[in-house]
């Protein structure tokens, strides 16, 4: 991950602090904890704050330099506006319905992927379809489902589901296809040993041999599925009264709310942190940084 | 004075007048005889009424264009600072339906979807209000709100037309309007001209006070351009209709480019009517923050001899 | 015990008849072994020897049932080999064999638990006997990545040996080890044969591992392999029941040293 | 990629066919060249051209069944407007536009891709750059980008360029970072025993050990790239005269054109596939497939 | 030919003082080699003996560059060692090292061009000939994939040989070689040490290689990895200075063995 040239070693300081001239304690040196400040160092958000915190600083000095607050809001306009999103107006019940929306594309979408890299992987009929559907349906803009998906799905939240899913479908296959064929010989042929094969071997041996690339494809989605989602609220039926974060957005942008507009995507910006930083930085961690297979 | 003035359209007929004053040259025109010189007019086309507002506060064009809801908008947020330059045109919005037990705006109910450009935002969706308003009595204006979905023109008359979707109302404008009468189950539900009691502005062309105030010379030039372009439309609608189909590369037929301009609700004018109608009923539902002390706060001067509203 | 001597009146547990195994890649297509012939009796030591690159690699995995021949067939049971199986256990050559996402316990547990359908429990806990026998207590809960070479073969040969195979495949499982290892490895292999005799296919470089475990030495001829010969031996590491000691080392010496063709154009 | 349990082998026939007793004989058969109808079979794009066939005619019979040409066209009527708008109209103008617009993006999104991976392999401030980066900027949608583009560049090509560079340069670089940092620490200490560091280790080492996933960023790149562009030209429209395909669907849309709508589609789709199986597929096949990286 | 015994008037070529090597991984720090100290002299052949575990591929990667000692310093020529380089040639013990996207010839070839400056031309001529060498010329254009694990290491070797490094570092580069092969690249290694002396650290499991190959064995202890003995040996494949045939191997098998302590809890 960082260094490459050297694998990360714990400085000397600690280890001669504990000489101990035996074999012995040797054997017990060999192997001990990391201290708490060792560990805190590790925490990578603490790092990225402040990195994130100079961003929005420039944000302020770039916006307060331009002054159009009606084109680009300073952040403190938008951070009132937000607050003020969260405490009378509907900020929290909009972005609650564009959740509920987005995770359900999300989960549907994530789940034809792994069918369908699967499929990809174990047979050479499902390896052409996924190659054609993939270069069919993945440049298609969301514009371009909207008649099937009116036919479909009619009105509302089925149609947004549709577009999420095709929004994050194409990019997970692509990604878990890449890791799966990516898996060297030797994990497939001790993985087929135990007598795995069909759906078994996929999720005990595919997912988590291809796992770097599996999250990856998680990232991808969950950022193209926010999206998608906004622009297809704005193409999309959305039906008065209901509507979720893009609607508030395209609403603010006509009424010319700039800083609500920011406001909303500020939101975005920070559960999209808040994803990357809890949920997927705690997976990593858990997975391929322990396993070591992300350097 | 600027060397060059940028213009930006929006996709459709309602902007057949600059599409003249393009195709026409009709800025250079009158800014040559202005002692301007070599002026140069560009023109973009630009997706939507926010889009158009982005680019204008942006400094990337000097007049924009589009419907009454985004000028009143950026009209009210600058405080003035963007004021509308002339209207475009006159054009009605008819409400079609497809459900034959609807006869008015009372008849409408929950089965009843309505389609239109953009909920509450847009001005079908005010014209919807007002006619509530109208309907149910002023407080009631927000009521069939909830019947409304958001969907761009041709999406909600294939809608409409197909049969096959909740959408059996569309808030329609022109050619989309025409075109969807031209069956027999589609009827007109209400008339945007009856619920104002008379034509109003559609589209219109607005720009910065700086622009206006730095510029003198070629302001004057372009409207006297964009009154050119007008009349020209309301003599030569023909030749009106073969600039537009030659300008957008359209495949529709010119007989039917040339009904539309022809039909007795269209009409191409730079006075603005009805504007501050529109404003009074945005700002009494809260849409609209400022109240304008009469159409002309909402205009810059030049335009003020006329017989607007 | 079963005999070593392939007279037993019934048939053989793996026969492998003129087997012919190639490797087609984009531009070519590469013969690893040539109709090789040879079988392997319930609970006999056969021990493969040939030079780099001559397809005992390819062999094991065609017995395994990772590969197709191309010509031949391998029979395990009296059934022709379709795919790998868990009564085939295999420790491979490579270094990368051991699930990373997995620990030393877990990697053996996890073969027992889908190879054997043992109890999660129950594998665990045979999972630390094994690793225990290859000296790896320590490190039971380490992950693959931070063992050193030598270390993830022994946890191969441990997962290999809980899972108590029909056949065993071991494409040179010592190769990484110390001299003292090795021989640990050897003992532990052997007590374990001795308490529930098994075949096993055994690759390997070492002529004094060849005949501290083999029943019978199959030597190889270089690229692509044929049987060239096959030496019985007694199987417990002393004379082979026709030959001497020094003869036998001289006889499998000069055998695989006289076949050597220059590879260099 | 296929059968995943055995590794393809040629059938025994034409072994048997050549049979020959002697050991020297055996040598010249031990490599031999593939026969061509072996090559053939091999070409998957001859396989794929069935399964789009399929497709395609799945499309006529639901169009003709559906019967509503509004909504969904049939692919007669939408390949008579494809012809139309080749033959008469301004399609393959449209077309050229765009592709140029795209390309353009495509390559600086790829390069900008490649910079902050290699900064975020290499430095742990740029490791964390990225994250942040990536995590904030990739949800957002085009509109946010409207207003700075604006006043960056102005309407027109920059803009519509920014907003494609915006569209590529996340998933790139999550791909290409996942790409390194699954390198085996082998690979790259040969990389430093050279003395390779830098741009040099970047290139030299980086990019072929990462090559599987930098094909599959490059593949959701050029995807997304296209719905970008499209949905770019829809609302920051065209300036005078030009304007690209997404602008040729807009119009044809307002139109009600809908057979030249789908034909506009159309003509990405086949891009698509062309581009797919003759530029990628051409690349997979010289490269990682070649190299034993793709299985 | 350089003085075999460290007693030369000029400085060593390496010097290892002290050199404590730890992994901190996420939850623990395992310390692979404690307080380790020796010196090479240029053109001394050292092999590097030791259980499983102990740490010679990790002391081996801190004298590459590749690893940074926690305590001690390793100096090369004078200076202490920052990073890796062309100067310190290595070859690894896993079979990974090839770079994939390579032929055989190029990835010998690229050896040259990267870590010396060769060019081209010269570069794959000079690739062609030690190619050669470890008998694989019919090789040269195949993807190392393609390669049998025997066949991987010969190019690795074949790639380190090729770069002409002041010191080369070998991590155990004929385990998976037959016994013929084997004895052929200890023969190239040695001629090749004979046209131009390098001075070379050699990891190896076999004691006949070491009497072969070294000038000084250098005994570890098991985990951590502690320097136990050095001895002394002539270099030649003979005896040593010191001892006699017999005793020798009898010392270093006695001193391995009897260090090994049971890792089992
Ligand atoms: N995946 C592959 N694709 C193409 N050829 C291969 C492949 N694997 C091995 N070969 C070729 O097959 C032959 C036999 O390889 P194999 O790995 O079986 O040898 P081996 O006897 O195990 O050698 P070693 O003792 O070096 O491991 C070699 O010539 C090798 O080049
Ligand atoms: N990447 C790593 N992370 C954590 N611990 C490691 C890592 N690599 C090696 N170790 C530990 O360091 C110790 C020494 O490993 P090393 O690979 O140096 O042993 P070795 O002497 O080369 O053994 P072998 O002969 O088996 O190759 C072992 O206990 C091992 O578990
Ligand atoms: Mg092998
Ligand atoms: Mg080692």
């Amino acid at each position: 991950m960082e260094q490459s040239d050297t694998i990360a070693l714990a400085p000397a300081a600690q280890v001669l602090a504990q000489r101990a001239p035996g074999p012995v304690v040797v054997e017990v040196e060999a192997a001990r904890p990391l201290s708490p400040a060792e560990r805190l160092w590790n925490v990578a958000a603490l790092r990225k704050l402040l990195l994130l915190s100079l961003l929005l600083a420039l944000w302020q000095v770039y916006a307060v330099t331009l002054d159009k607050p009606l084109l680009f809001p300073t952040l403190d306009d938008t951070l009132a506006a937000l607050w003020n999103g969260i405490l009378h107006g509907e900020l929290l019940g909009r972005v609650g319905h564009s959740l509920r929306t987005l995770v359900t594309g999300y989960a549907i979408g994530a789940t034809l992927a792994a069918l369908l890299a699967v499929a990809a992987y174990s047979t050479r009929f499902g390896n052409d379809l996924m190659e054609i559907l993939t270069a069919t349906f993945n440049p298609l803009p969301p514009i371009a489902l909207l008649p099937v998906s009116l036919i479909w799905f009619g009105l509302g939240q089925a149609s947004i589901v549709f577009v999420l899913v095709h929004a994050v479908l194409w990019p997970m296959a692509l990604n878990a296809h890449t890791g799966f064929t990516g898996i060297t010989p030797t994990i497939r042929m001790v993985g087929r040993n135990y007598g795995l094969t069909g759906w078994r071997f996929a999720w005990r041996i595919l997912f988590p041999a291809a796992f770097p690339q599996l999250l990856t494809g998680l990232k991808i989605g969950w950022a193209f599925g926010w999206r998608s989602l906004i622009a297809a609220e704005l193409v999309y039926g959305v039906s008065s009264g209901s509507g979720g974060i893009g609607w508030f957005i395209y609403e603010n942008k006509n009424q010319l709310e700039t800083a609500s507009v920011f406001a909303g995507l500020l939101t975005i910006i920070l559960i999209g942190l808040a994803v990357e930083n809890l949920l997927f930085a705690g997976i990593e961690r858990r997975t391929v940084l322990r396993w070591g297979m992300k350097h | 004075e600027v060397k060059e003035v940028r213009f930006a359209k929006q996709y459709g007929l309602s902007y057949l007048p600059l599409i003249v004053m393009e195709q026409q040259k009709l800025v250079e025109k009158h800014a040559k005889a202005a002692g301007l010189g070599q002026l140069k007019a560009s023109y973009a086309t630009l997706g939507s009424g926010a889009a158009m507002n982005d680019a204008l506060l942006s400094g990337s064009i000097d007049y924009a264009s589009g419907g009454v809801a985004p000028m009143l908008t950026i009209w009210g947020k600058s405080r003035g600072e963007v004021r509308g330059v002339a209207a475009l045109d006159t054009i009605p919005i008819y409400l079609n339906s497809v459900n034959p037990s609807v006869k008015g705006v009372k008849d409408l109910s929950d089965k009843d979807k309505i389609a239109l450009p953009a909920v509450k935002v847009s001005i079908q969706a005010v014209l919807l209000q007002m006619a509530a308003a109208k309907a149910f009595g002023a407080n009631e204006y927000d009521r069939l709100d909830r019947l409304t979905v958001s969907m761009k023109h041709p999406d909600a008359m294939a809608a409409i037309l197909s049969g096959r979707s909740e959408v059996t109302g569309h808030l329609a404008s022109p050619p989309f309007m025409f075109q969807e009468l031209k069956d027999k189950r589609v009827r007109t539900v209400v008339n945007s001209y009856d619920v104002l009691g008379g034509p109003h502005t559609f589209d219109l062309v607005w720009a910065t006070k700086k622009f206006h105030d730095e510029n003198p010379k070629t302001y004057r030039a372009v409207l006297a351009a964009l009154d050119e372009a007008v009349a020209y439309i309301g003599k030569n609608k023909r030749a009106a209709a073969e600039l537009y189909l030659k300008a957008s590369g359209s495949k529709e037929p010119i007989s039917e480019v040339y009904e539309i301009l022809s039909r007795q609700p269209v009409h191409y004018t730079t006075t603005p009517l009805k504007v501050s109608a529109f404003a009074d009923f945005m700002n009494r539902t809260g849409s609209l923050k400022e109240k304008p002390k009469g159409w002309k706060d909402l205009f810059f001067p030049e335009i003020h001899g006329k017989k607007g509203s | 015990m079963a005999s070593s001597k392939g007279t037993s009146a019934e048939a053989p547990l793996l026969e492998v008849r003129g087997v012919t195994l190639q490797y087609t890649t984009r531009e070519q297509r590469v013969t690893a072994t040539w109709r090789v012939d040879f079988d392997a009796w319930a609970g006999e030591r056969l021990v493969l020897l040939g030079p780099s690159g001559c397809g005992k690699s390819t062999l094991l995995k065609a017995v395994g049932g990772y590969l197709k021949p191309v010509e031949g067939e391998v029979q395990f049971r009296g059934k022709q080999v379709h795919g790998p199986g868990p009564d085939r256990g295999m420790v491979f050559q490579e270094f990368d064999q051991l699930l990373p996402w997995k620990t030393v316990k877990q990697n053996v547990a996890f073969a027992l638990q889908e190879g054997r359908g043992v109890p999660r429990r129950e594998a665990e806990e045979q999972a630390l006997h094994f690793i225990a026998k290859v000296k790896l207590s320590r490190f039971a809960d380490a992950y693959p990545h931070t063992l050193s070479g030598g270390m993830k073969q022994r946890v191969a040969i441990a997962r290999c040996l809980a899972t108590r195979p029909e056949l065993i495949l071991m494409d040179e499982p010592f190769a990484a080890l110390d001299a003292l290892t090795r021989q640990q490895m050897q003992d532990e292999l052997l007590e374990l044969w001795q308490e529930s005799p098994f075949a096993m296919l055994f690759v390997t470089h070492s002529i004094d591992e060849a005949v501290r475990l083999g029943h019978r030495v199959i030597l190889l001829s270089p690229h692509p392999g044929r049987v060239k010969e096959v030496l019985a031996l007694d199987g417990k590491g002393e004379l082979g029941p026709v030959q001497s000691g020094a003869e036998l080392q001289e006889r499998i010496h000069r055998s695989l040293f006289e076949t050597a063709c220059d590879y260099s154009i």
